[in-house]
């Protein structure tokens, strides 16, 4: 087990909070937008997971609650036109970057409205509008996508960056080896970003990985290599703007891992025989993304608890409102099973 | 008879397999934790140990290639695929490597593994955890293709399979898993490369297998009903395939309808089809007709999927068009 | 019209796609320093730069993918596989992204790219460079598959590829490389998805496609010594299909034989042979027969190698077995 | 370019050099060894060039001129038990394993008596005898399995090691990654020995290579990695050994990387456009591993001139005789085309 970062205690001052960490220097639209997007993606998840439960949603979903601070604080530092490349555990991305909820909980339900046209699911959610170049229904597929994108991005002299998002269990693919080899010998402005949770669906992350940590790895490519606290949003955010802004600069790629854990189970309905409720537990109390990013602006006095309460409804009421969208969109037409095999 | 369901007739095999040689063992993603996606490996670590139920890392290149060394040098491993949908990932291990191992070093060494592939449609889960690809493995030689359509020939063709000197690729249907047959008491052997008639009959020869063999079953009931007599084979083996057998039954109903989940462009239809027209055609009073998914990657939305589906009804249908 | 080789088409065709957009590009092993083991890239890095014209690492999961990352942001790549045998360690990128992508998505995007796939036998290359591999691709919904037989094609079909916007896989033999034929001054494109009538008969259909094309030509040529005329058919496209074209012909010559150099079992052959069985059944007056490669890997020695070859006699003695 | 170490020069005294370079530890017999495995290799080769393109060898070829300390010092730790696995340039592993350059030269000819009977040729010679698993025409294939030849002797309670070469393209393969990972976290014997001659057929190194050195990817895994010069046998001998019986105590998998030169082209017939004469001339005549290990053995007066000629000599009889062999044994029949698909 990783030891995470204690969260700041309430002995300290407002201003001595904010201080140490560093928040005067964050625009308060910045910090609402963090807890906005970490609320939106922990509540449309819980949405998914009762609605999943219950019956009303099919197929493999895999939830991101416990995570929220990664895609928060990655994305933050992007603009609608770099890209994402996502992964199998994708709702979190594809919120950050922007998506309309209507439509990716529309494809969820399968419905003719969403951004598949419900030929997707959860695993193949993508809105290439806002450079999200999609979910991943294969462990480590996207690597080389994102390297693409990347390439591309450089041959059009944009000044873009794509970003891709894995799971540790990923990390031991070869495609992990020929990205990030090729990103780097070409200089490509890519940020692999590694969501370490600790497990690869049943599998305890140092069963199966020979180094400590994957950022070890970055040197075997000559790239930084930088470790983070997962569930710490001002943390990832900050870290990652700086290996962003380097590749925007044209110095590369480099990789963030961000250790965090994950509280669900791999799918839903995981029996979850492979680990202790205790292990759980005790990340859910002590380590919660949302707690320590409200605990910090409520000692720094930057929120007050009505305010995020105010923010948590709102966000609430839009992941009800794409429930209510998904589940009176219509099924897709049968026609629409023979269209676009081809372009 | 007792029943068992069909992860339950793997889980026999594999126990009596380990049991009998210890040269067996079996490697793939979460195997071991949990038993396997479909508690097909369930038990299996308590009893032969972690070092023979191995969890590997996601390297599925890793996980065919080290079987393929260890088969080389006096193991015998059964490795897991997850989904049969991930083979694209170690394909070049499995055709260039274990397919032809035996032949292009002149038969001085074997490879005896197993390739165990859950495939097919189950859950709406989509383009890519749904598919049936088993036609490209009949296309290569060095390989031998097994796909059982019940508990009994799953335990019978996974301990064949295991016994084989050759690769073996032993396709596992995820929605058979949960299913109950017969299954015999004791030692049981399917033959790898002979066909099975499932079903007798006189007036239309239904070739099938793996989950689709269940369908072309209740075609069959349903034609029953219409006084038409189908003649049911299970594969059971694609590569090599029993020509002999369903030649035989051509010769006698004078009709041919082959059905398979998998694309029909292209799949193992084609083969069959190909061989009755090559070989039998005299036999034959109508076309030759395939059931098989239309061209398309597997949609996720439940209509979609469905109108993907081979169905009885589906198969029914082409068989009436036949007279 | 003048002559130049298939090689060479090649060039003029990548050389023009380049100038008329500059969104394509190429990248692939070995392909700038020296300008391709066939020459097909020669004196591209010159005329377009080292950055539109790309030698990669070892890589093929980053070539490919890569590739379709670009394609999905407004490139239009071409990625070279240098050798078809190699396209196993990249086929999960083949099948699950590049094919998948389009319709997964719900039509969002499209990917357009070609995968350059150099193959079949040449120069006793032996197991595991010689392979003709193009029937796992025609059943794999979302791509197209090429496969021109002569410089002309290979130009106009190339070409066609580029402009596609769906991916496009894009077969070229080895052997072919160094052969001439006639190609028209100025803009070809061959249309992708329909077969060619190479040569007119009236007693057989002889279907083929690649390299084998030729060696079906010459036994027509044979067979014309002995009063057979042979209606040739020139695939160019294996997906998706051209029925159309193939049934007319078998309706007009009541006999039909496919020859491909790839194993017979589980070949292209196969499909025709079914949709054949399947539309056209009643057109025929004989078996259909289908002539391939023996079900072995590729074997290294002379002798063998020959014994394994399609030839013109095989086919010819294929054609005389219908009469 | 990579500098390669300077030869010792003959101005020191025999003992002198002989303290030097250790030389005192080897027995005779070790060198001798030595020097006629790579001159056997260095001949063989030679011989398979000038028939190559005389037309009498068919299908691609790639020599290991140049090269042959690596496999000749590193095989020099193993017994016939241990298991080593090959390249597409296969024939200095092969010959340094011990194998009959008979059924070698045959097999290169294509003929019956040869190790596959003629079905494999050059790039797929294996002799499953002697622990060598074979050739491989694709570059990378195999790492994994050497992996798993490891993996078995570890569940079979052996002690011996699987040793696998490969070139600096194939470590962009993502099959190394796979296998290096699998092998350290399951701690098996595996010896990854990366002969870096600077090219990947018409590619030099840095082009395609996002690091400096191959061996700084070992620390990614979590396992040694070492660098020798290649052209130095006494060097790669040592370092080898090291990690050799390393792995035979159960400590696990290292990489061992040796720089050297591919002083041929990528095969025979290779019109090498890709670089300058020069270039090449300069490491043939400074660097040759053959010349480098008669130097140093002449200046430690180990061996007379007349005695290395006379190995020399008996190492082209032996290579001469296999031609002869080879020419005059049979094709093999059509029946043997069938044969041998299914085991
Ligand atoms: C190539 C491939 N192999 C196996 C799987 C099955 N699978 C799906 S998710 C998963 C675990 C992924 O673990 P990790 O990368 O750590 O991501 P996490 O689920 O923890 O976010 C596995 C093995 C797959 N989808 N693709
Ligand atoms: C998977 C694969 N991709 C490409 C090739 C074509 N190829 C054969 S050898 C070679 C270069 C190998 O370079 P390296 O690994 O450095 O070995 P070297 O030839 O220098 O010994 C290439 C690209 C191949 N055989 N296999
Ligand atoms: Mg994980
Ligand atoms: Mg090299």
């Amino acid at each position: 087990m990783i030891i995470f970062r204690k969260r700041g205690g309430g002995s300290l001052s407002a201003k001595k909070v904010k201080e140490k960490k560093g928040l005067n220097k964050y625009p308060r639209t910045l910090l609402e937008q963090f807890y906005r997007t970490m609320l939106t993606i922990r509540s449309f998840d819980k949405k998914v997971e009762e609605k999943f439960l219950a019956g009303e949603i099919p197929g493999f979903v895999h939830l991101y609650i416990g995570e929220e601070a990664i895609a928060a604080g990655v994305i933050s530092n992007l603009s609608r036109e770099d890209y994402i490349q996502s992964t199998h555990r994708g709702h979190g991305h594809t919120i950050a970057k922007g998506a309309d909820l209507k439509r990716m909980m529309a494809e969820i339900f399968g419905k003719k409205e969403g951004y598949c046209k419900g030929k997707g699911g959860s695993m193949h959610i993508a809105d290439l509008s806002i450079g999200m170049l999609g979910a991943n229904g294969v462990v480590g597929g996207g690597f080389n996508i994102a390297t693409g994108a990347a390439l591309a991005t450089k041959m059009q002299g944009k000044n873009n960056v794509s970003v891709v998002f894995f799971g540790d269990g990923a990390s031991n693919r070869g495609t992990f080896h020929e990205a990030a080899n090729m990103a780097a010998v070409w200089d490509l402005p890519v940020l692999f970003v590694c969501e370490n949770n600790q497990y690869a669906s049943t599998t305890p992350y140092m069963t199966t990985t020979s180094v400590e940590n994957i950022a070890d790895r970055a040197a075997g490519y000559g790239m930084p290599g930088v470790i983070v606290d997962g569930n710490d949003i001002f943390a990832v955010y900050e870290e990652s703007q700086k290996l962003i802004d380097r590749a925007r600069r044209g110095e590369g790629p480099s990789l963030l891992e961000c250790k965090t854990y994950r509280v669900k189970g791999h799918y839903v309905g995981d029996p979850e025989r492979y680990r202790t409720k205790e292990e759980v537990d005790k990340v859910c109390e002590s380590n919660d993304p949302i707690d320590r990013f409200e605990c910090t602006v409520l000692d720094g006095k930057l929120f007050s608890r009505e305010e995020l309460d105010a923010i948590k409804a709102s966000a609430g009421k839009e992941v009800e409102k794409a429930l209510e969208f998904a589940r009176n969109a219509e099924e897709p037409e049968i026609s629409e099973l023979f269209a676009g095999v081809y372009a | 008879m007792r029943e068992i369901t069909f992860s339950q007739a793997t889980l026999e095999a594999m126990d009596e397999e380990m049991t009998r040689d210890e040269r067996v063992f079996v490697m793939g993603e979460d195997i071991a934790r949990q038993g396997g996606i479909f508690g097909q490996f369930k038990g299996l670590p308590d009893k032969f140990g972690k070092d023979r139920v191995k969890d590997t890392p996601i390297s599925e290149t890793a996980i065919v290639g080290a079987a393929i060394g260890a088969a080389l040098t006096g193991m015998r491993p059964v490795a897991d695929m997850h989904f049969a949908d991930f083979m694209g990932v170690c394909m070049d291990e499995i055709f260039n490597q274990m397919a032809k191992i035996h032949y292009m070093f002149g038969g001085q060494r074997s490879v005896p593994m197993v390739l165990r592939a859950p495939d097919g449609l189950i859950n709406q889960a989509a383009a890519q955890h749904s598919q049936s690809i088993e036609a490209w493995f009949m296309h290569i030689p060095g390989l031998k293709v097994v796909i059982p359509s019940n508990p009994a020939d799953a335990k019978g063709l996974l301990k064949s399979a295991i016994r084989d000197d050759s690769p073996v690729i032993y396709f596992e249907h995820k929605a058979l898993f949960n299913t109950r047959g017969a299954v015999p008491d004791g030692e049981v052997l399917s033959p790898i490369g002979k066909a099975k008639v499932a079903r007798e009959g006189s007036d239309v020869t239904l070739v099938s297998y793996s989950h689709c063999m269940g369908l072309s079953l209740k075609a069959a009931d349903i034609l029953a009903g219409e006084d038409v007599s189908v003649e049911c084979i299970d594969l059971r083996t694609i590569s090599p395939i029993d020509k002999e057998t369903i030649l035989a039954s051509v010769a006698k109903t004078t009709r041919l309808v082959i059905a398979h989940e998998a694309v029909k462009q292209g799949g193992v239809g084609a083969e069959i089809s190909a061989i009755v027209a090559e070989e039998g055609i005299d036999f034959l009073d109508a076309p030759i007709v395939r059931v098989g998914a239309p061209f398309t990657p597997v949609p996720f939305a439940r209509p979609l999927e469905q109108a993907y589906r081979v169905t009885p009804e589906k198969i029914a249908e082409a068989i009436r068009g036949l007279f």
